[in-house]
């Protein structure tokens, strides 16, 4: 049972140039569903329709049942987190948590307990009377946290929450984004056009294009298998190039690899794919390896570059589909810049994407 | 930072249209007036005769071009006057340049006649200089000042100072202590360093102040009336004299056009200039 | 970097900048009814005789009122229109931008002999209206310039923060808006006030019979009686101009902004 | 909480701002009169004080020279608050001419009997009535100057060069002050006699010479009282001028001498007159015959202010010295204001080439 629905949403900052067209979403009830692509993507839009800031032209948002559509903003009972975290400078963290509560006129004693409780679970009890302008910024993101949580919403709207945050406290702050989420069973919409933050928070992830949906799932699926090249490129596959099918057997679909065929799961959005087809093949660095010299074995490939990063090195390999990006473990033998090596492939973790429909049909 | 929001235009035209229709209706459309009034004589039809008179007529050209040279000698003495002190001024500790700096708006906040009015009791035959001069055996008799062009000049340049001191200290501020040691330290020498990193980088705030000084001075109208006198005549003052002694609307008109477009050119001057800079 | 001879250009342009200051200062306690220098004697006459001479007090109350008057409009008017300004990107915010910074780039004595000619045109006007509708036109520039700079400081979400916890527009600005642009506006205010209760070429124009603005009358009093009374009433201006000033500071943080 | 220290502050400022034009706009009668700025402390005990009592009216003044207050009427015409306006002659005629003045009605004023009858419609169509009489003649510092000044033509003497001042061709003695220079030059240059050289309303030798004039000049002056600033300061030390100013000359402190010059001086009265545009015929009248009445005239002349056109006003015989009365206003010279009006827009002209530095 979907908690909060978004019907055939349409939007259009400037006429016949819509951002959002019948965009439609499901968010179930105590879910964190996060938004994820690029800037320009919509997810914004979206995120902003659903609290009532942008009228949408045409489309339906439901929340648990209720047509939210052409309600007022300030009448939605959503929380909203805002990437500057649009903390009200003049008031104290206490006056700043407890803005919702006053607007919605609750006593006095009340205000006060829930506050304080609010403030407790983000670990502010001690900050209650200071101005914002006194707090780092990891601070003000809990404050914002608690003033958009401690009115009870229905629904809680991220919007690029950590990315004013520096990489440490990121990765603090989204594990204390999540605990809170699950300890207030809140269904959670969050905004993200960084994948890793979307990957480790989220129980699904939605990764968004031009304001289309590319690819609705779990983190671990959307990670693995992605299904379109903009989901394959977004998601971190270092190594991207292009093959023609030469075989399909049901799941698997077979393309050259240095004279050897590999087999590769595949996806299409138009059916089996048939073989001379195109096919856009993806794989991360650390799922191939380097053997030293010509192999009959792998492609034939020479070192162009290499980093060193701790426990792994990082290779860079011209070879016959382009440069490859290649991880090994720095225990294994070392190649120098120069270098004749063989690319092994790993394939169970490669994938091949069809996207050319008529060669597909 | 602007928050993009669709079918936002009812909003703005009920934000803006109240001032600007004001603005229009008492600022803009009395210009237009004023505009047809030079072009329009009272006897009808339209002519340029107004402007052709202006710029033939000796009265008007000297006039115009004693306030042009005014207004330039005015700038000047302030531009030499603030620049060093600018420049102390922005490397000073926050605290004692803000009390420095309110020291400068002082004047800026009284008005221009309390501030002329004292140039009568320094520049007058028994004034401060003449006092001064005559107790140093230096003349022999008290010079004139008033009513002469140097009184204007100080007059006019004591009221603009605070307009060319502000711009640059706001500009030399911004010059990273780092740079100058870094010119130092490439060997060159102080006042190297302050021709050729110095000035350069504060030529915005330069450029702003001099516009500032100068169409200020060549617009403004206390100082020449009352250190100038009924013979000499600025721009102001003859337009105030078309107006109010001559009853020549139709000359007053074309006069006051004359300063708007004066007025108009140099800060288009100005612009030109920052783009270039940019 | 900063030499010797450099300080001394201080002490120039501070001589330069204040010197007549002091010297009004001085003429204002002189018994002598001249301007010769240096004053003779010490006396408070002046000061009591700018307080018996009715055009000076009747002009100060004209010169208030309208300086209160026209700085609250157009700061009443001016602050939609920097809003809009700075929260939305539409066609013609040049033009807006434009229009509201014209008055400072046209000469003052231009705008009053233009107006002047305009009301005329118009009809029966008062000469309240005259002076309040000039002084509200170029303070325009003050207002929508220095509170748009305090609105750009502000971040523009904090208004959607209060409205998503449940104020609607007019209460989500009044709430967080307003008071964290209270600096901002004391600014313009202040601004404002000054440039208007100090405004000469605009009021000369317009000012008319029985209502004349304080600095027109103190120049039409210049045009009858050289006498110490002005530089005692300068004195007073710039006492008068200081405790506001530093007022505005006490009370409302000024300098937070300026 | 700050801000809300702040918005009492500014809603306080909202209301004073609001509440302070309605104290001033209190609606009791008015009667505006145009007049000009000089003296204005001695007709206000003389004339407004007495005048409001009497009629339960406050005057409201606009002050300025005669051509600022005339530019003020053309410009408002018929909206103008304008209900009584003083002029000098030449100005009442150009006024009268555009229409901006009403004719009185002499049966309204029970006092102008006792006015002298030159005096009581100057320009012979009721455009207002003359209240008093002044007269353009020099005078001079005899303390810094040595050789005696008795003529006209002494303001263009070198010895004193970069010390005299002449009213502005505007003004009312502006014209003739050049009448007179002319007159002067007339009769020394040309050696003619005070009949012969009569009046020449071109003055084309005081136009000559007006070069030369101008070099001596420290500056012109609109306003007697630019003059007396001018005197008091020790900038000028020769000038013309206007009786009605003696007082307040003499009040400088300093050792001035008047001279009655060879050439003689010229007389001029002001004027009185009800503007077009009142609604406020009857006190507007009321004024005038109060203005005229032998308390104002005697009061005025006493205080060395208005030279009297009351005859029925007698004054001792040191302030008659100091004022245009007794003698002088037979021998004084009245000038043709049709004649001086037909050249002045040329001379204005021709003024401010001269003039300007």
């Amino acid at each position: 049972m979907p908690y909060l629905e978004i019907h055939d949403l349409t939007v259009s900052y400037e006429k016949n140039k819509p951002t959002l067209e019948r965009f439609s979403l499901h968010v179930e009830q105590g879910e964190l569903l996060s938004l994820l692509g690029p800037s320009g993507c919509g997810k914004t839009t979206t995120l902003r329709s659903v609290a009532g800031f942008i009228k949408p032209d045409a489309g339906q948002i439901l929340i648990n049942d209720r047509d939210y559509t052409r309600l007022p903003p300030n009448q939605r009972d959503i929380g909203l987190v805002f990437q500057s975290y649009a903390l009200f400078p003049h008031l104290t963290v206490f006056h700043n948590v407890a803005f919702g509560l006053r607007m919605r006129r609750i006593p006095k004693d009340e205000v006060y307990s829930r506050v304080a409780n609010a403030l407790k679970m983000v670990g502010l009890e001690a900050f209650a009377d200071r101005r914002p302008a006194q707090l780092s910024g990891g601070q003000q993101q809990r404050v914002a946290l608690a003033r958009a949580t401690v009115i009870e919403p229905q629904v809680l709207l991220l919007d690029e929450p950590l990315s004013n945050l520096d990489a440490g406290l990121r990765v603090e702050m989204r594990q204390e984004i999540r605990r809170l989420q699950q300890q207030l069973g809140i269904t959670t919409l969050y905004v993200t056009h960084d994948q890793v933050e979307a990957m480790s928070i989220s129980d699904r992830v939605v990764v968004m294009n031009q304001g289309e949906i590319e690819q609705i799932g779990r983190p671990e699926s959307i990670f693995a298998a992605p299904e379109t090249v903009f989901v394959a490129d977004f998601m971190g596959f270092d190594n991207h190039f292009t093959a023609v099918v030469e075989s399909v057997r049901d799941s698997k679909l077979t393309v050259n690899w240095g004279g050897n065929p590999i087999e590769l799961r595949w996806h299409s959005k138009f059916g089996s794919p048939q073989s001379g087809a195109r096919a856009e093949i993806f794989f991360r660095a650390d799922n191939a390896s380097l053997l030293a010299g010509r192999e009959a074995s792998g492609l034939a490939g020479q070192v162009i570059l290499h980093t060193f990063h701790g426990n792994e090195l990082q290779y860079l390999v011209e070879t016959e589909v382009g440069e490859l990006s290649i991880k090994q473990d720095s225990a294994s033998e070392r190649f120098a810049p120069g270098e004749a090596v063989t690319v092994q492939a790993q394939t169970q973790k490669w994938i091949a994407i069809l996207e050319d429909r008529e060669q597909n049909a | 930072m602007m928050i993009r929001r669709p079918n936002q235009n009812r909003t703005i035209i009920l934000l803006v249209a109240p001032a600007f229709l004001f603005v229009l209706v008492f600022f803009v459309l009395p210009l237009i007036f004023l505009l047809s009034q030079s072009v329009l004589p009272e006897e009808g039809g339209f002519t340029l005769q107004g402007y052709l008179d202006f710029f033939q007529s000796r009265v008007s050209r000297i006039v115009y071009l004693r306030t042009l040279r005014l207004g330039l000698i005015v700038t000047g003495i302030c531009l030499v006057m603030s620049y060093p002190a600018a420049f102390v001024l922005a490397r000073m500790p926050a605290r004692r340049r803000s009390f420095l700096m309110s020291l400068v708006i002082l004047p800026l906040m009284t008005n221009a006649v309390a501030r002329t009015f004292a140039w009568l009791i320094i520049l007058g035959r028994r004034g401060m200089i003449n006092q001064t001069l005559l107790s140093l055996d230096l003349v022999e008799n008290p010079v004139r000042f008033i009513f002469t062009e140097t009184a204007i000049v100080l007059g006019l340049a004591q009221l603009f100072l605070p307009l060319m001191v502000l711009p640059l200290v706001s500009a030399m501020e911004n010059i990273p202590d780092d740079v100058l040691e870094a010119a130092l330290s490439l060997g060159a020498n102080r006042l190297t360093t302050f021709l050729r990193i110095v000035v350069p980088l504060s030529s915005d705030g330069l450029v702003l102040g001099a516009t500032l000084v100068f169409t200020g001075s060549v617009t403004a109208f206390v100082t020449p009336a009352i250190l100038g006198g009924s013979r000499l005549l600025l721009m102001s003052t003859l337009l105030r004299q078309k107006a109010v002694i001559l009853f020549d609307q139709h000359a007053a008109a074309v006069v006051a056009v004359v300063m708007i477009l004066t007025t108009l050119a140099v800060n288009l001057l100005l612009r030109v200039l920052r783009a270039q800079q940019s | 970097m900063v030499s010797r001879w450099m300080y001394i250009s201080l002490v120039i342009l501070y001589s330069f900048l204040l010197g007549p200051f002091i010297i009004i200062f001085m003429a204002s306690f002189g018994a002598n009814a001249n301007l010769a220098f240096p004053p003779q004697g010490f006396t408070l006459d002046w000061f009591a005789n700018v307080f018996e001479t009715s055009q000076f007090i009747d002009s100060f109350w004209v010169s208030l009122q309208l300086a209160l008057l026209s700085t609250i409009v157009s700061l009443v008017m001016g602050m939609p229109v920097a809003y809009a300004l700075t929260r939305f990107q539409f066609a013609g915010s040049g033009l807006v931008e434009t229009i509201f910074s014209a008055p400072i780039l046209v000469p003052g004595l231009v705008i009053g002999f233009a107006m002047l000619n305009f009301f005329v045109l118009l009809g029966d006007m008062q000469v309240m209206t005259g002076l309040f509708i000039g002084h509200t036109a170029i303070l325009f520039p003050y207002s929508v310039r220095v509170i748009s700079a305090s609105l750009r400081n502000l971040d523009p979400y904090v208004e959607d923060a209060a409205v998503s916890l449940g104020a609607n527009r007019l209460r989500g600005f009044l709430l967080v808006v307003l008071p964290n642009m209270q600096a901002g506006i004391a600014a313009a205010f202040v601004l404002g006030f000054i440039t208007s209760f100090n405004n000469v070429p605009v009021s000369l124009f317009l000012s008319g019979p029985g209502v004349t603005t304080l600095p027109v009358s103190m120049l039409s009093y210049l045009e009858y009686y050289f006498d110490p009374t002005i530089a005692a009433l300068s004195t007073l201006l710039v006492i008068f101009t200081v405790v506001l000033v530093q007022t505005a500071e006490r009370v409302l943080g000024l300098s937070q902004f300026v | 909480m700050r801000s809300h220290r702040f918005i009492t502050l500014l809603l306080a400022l909202l209301v004073l701002g609001l509440l302070a034009p309605m104290a001033v706009a209190q609606d009791t009668q008015t009667l505006t009169v145009s007049i000009w700025g000089f003296n204005l402390d001695v007709l206000e005990e003389n004339v407004f004080a007495p005048f409001e009592e009497m009629h339960n009216v406050d005057i409201v003044l606009d002050t300025g020279n005669n051509s600022d207050r005339l530019a003020r009427l053309q410009a408002e015409g018929a909206n103008t608050d304008i209900d009584v306006a003083h002029f000098a002659t030449q100005f009442t005629h150009i006024a009268s001419q555009e229409g901006l003045l009403q004719p009185y009605n002499p049966d309204g004023l029970e006092n102008l009997d006792e006015v002298y009858d030159w005096a009581q419609d100057p320009l012979g169509n009721q455009a207002g009535v003359g209240y008093t009489v002044n007269s353009l003649s020099l005078i001079y510092r005899s303390d810094l100057i040595e050789a005696e000044i008795t003529s006209w033509a002494d303001l263009l003497r070198d010895d004193v060069a970069g010390f005299v001042s002449i009213p502005e061709m505007s003004t009312t003695f502006g014209p003739a002050a050049l009448i007179m220079i002319d007159r002067a030059l007339a009769m020394r240059e040309m050696d003619k006699s005070e009949e012969a050289a009569g009046i020449n309303y071109d003055a084309d030798l005081a136009w000559e010479a007006l070069p030369q004039l101008a070099d001596n000049l420290v500056t012109t002056y609109i306003r007697s009282s630019e003059l007396t600033t001018l005197v008091q300061e020790e900038e000028v030390w020769v000038a013309p001028y206007a009786s009605f100013a003696i007082g307040n000359l003499i009040n400088t402190g300093h050792d001035l001498s008047t001279v009655v010059p060879a050439e003689g001086v010229v007389g001029q009265t002001n004027m009185i007159s009800i503007t077009a545009a009142t609604d406020q015929v009857d006190l507007a009248h009321a004024y005038i015959d109060w203005f005229i009445s032998y308390d104002v005239q005697l009061a005025e002349a006493l205080d060395l202010i208005d030279s009297p056109v009351n005859a029925t006003v007698e004054l001792p015989e040191d302030i008659c010295a100091l004022l245009t009365c007794g003698d002088m206003l037979d021998t004084m010279i009245v000038l043709d204001q049709a004649q001086v009006s037909d050249r002045l827009e040329d001379w204005l002209e021709r003024w401010n080439e001269v003039m300007v530095r």
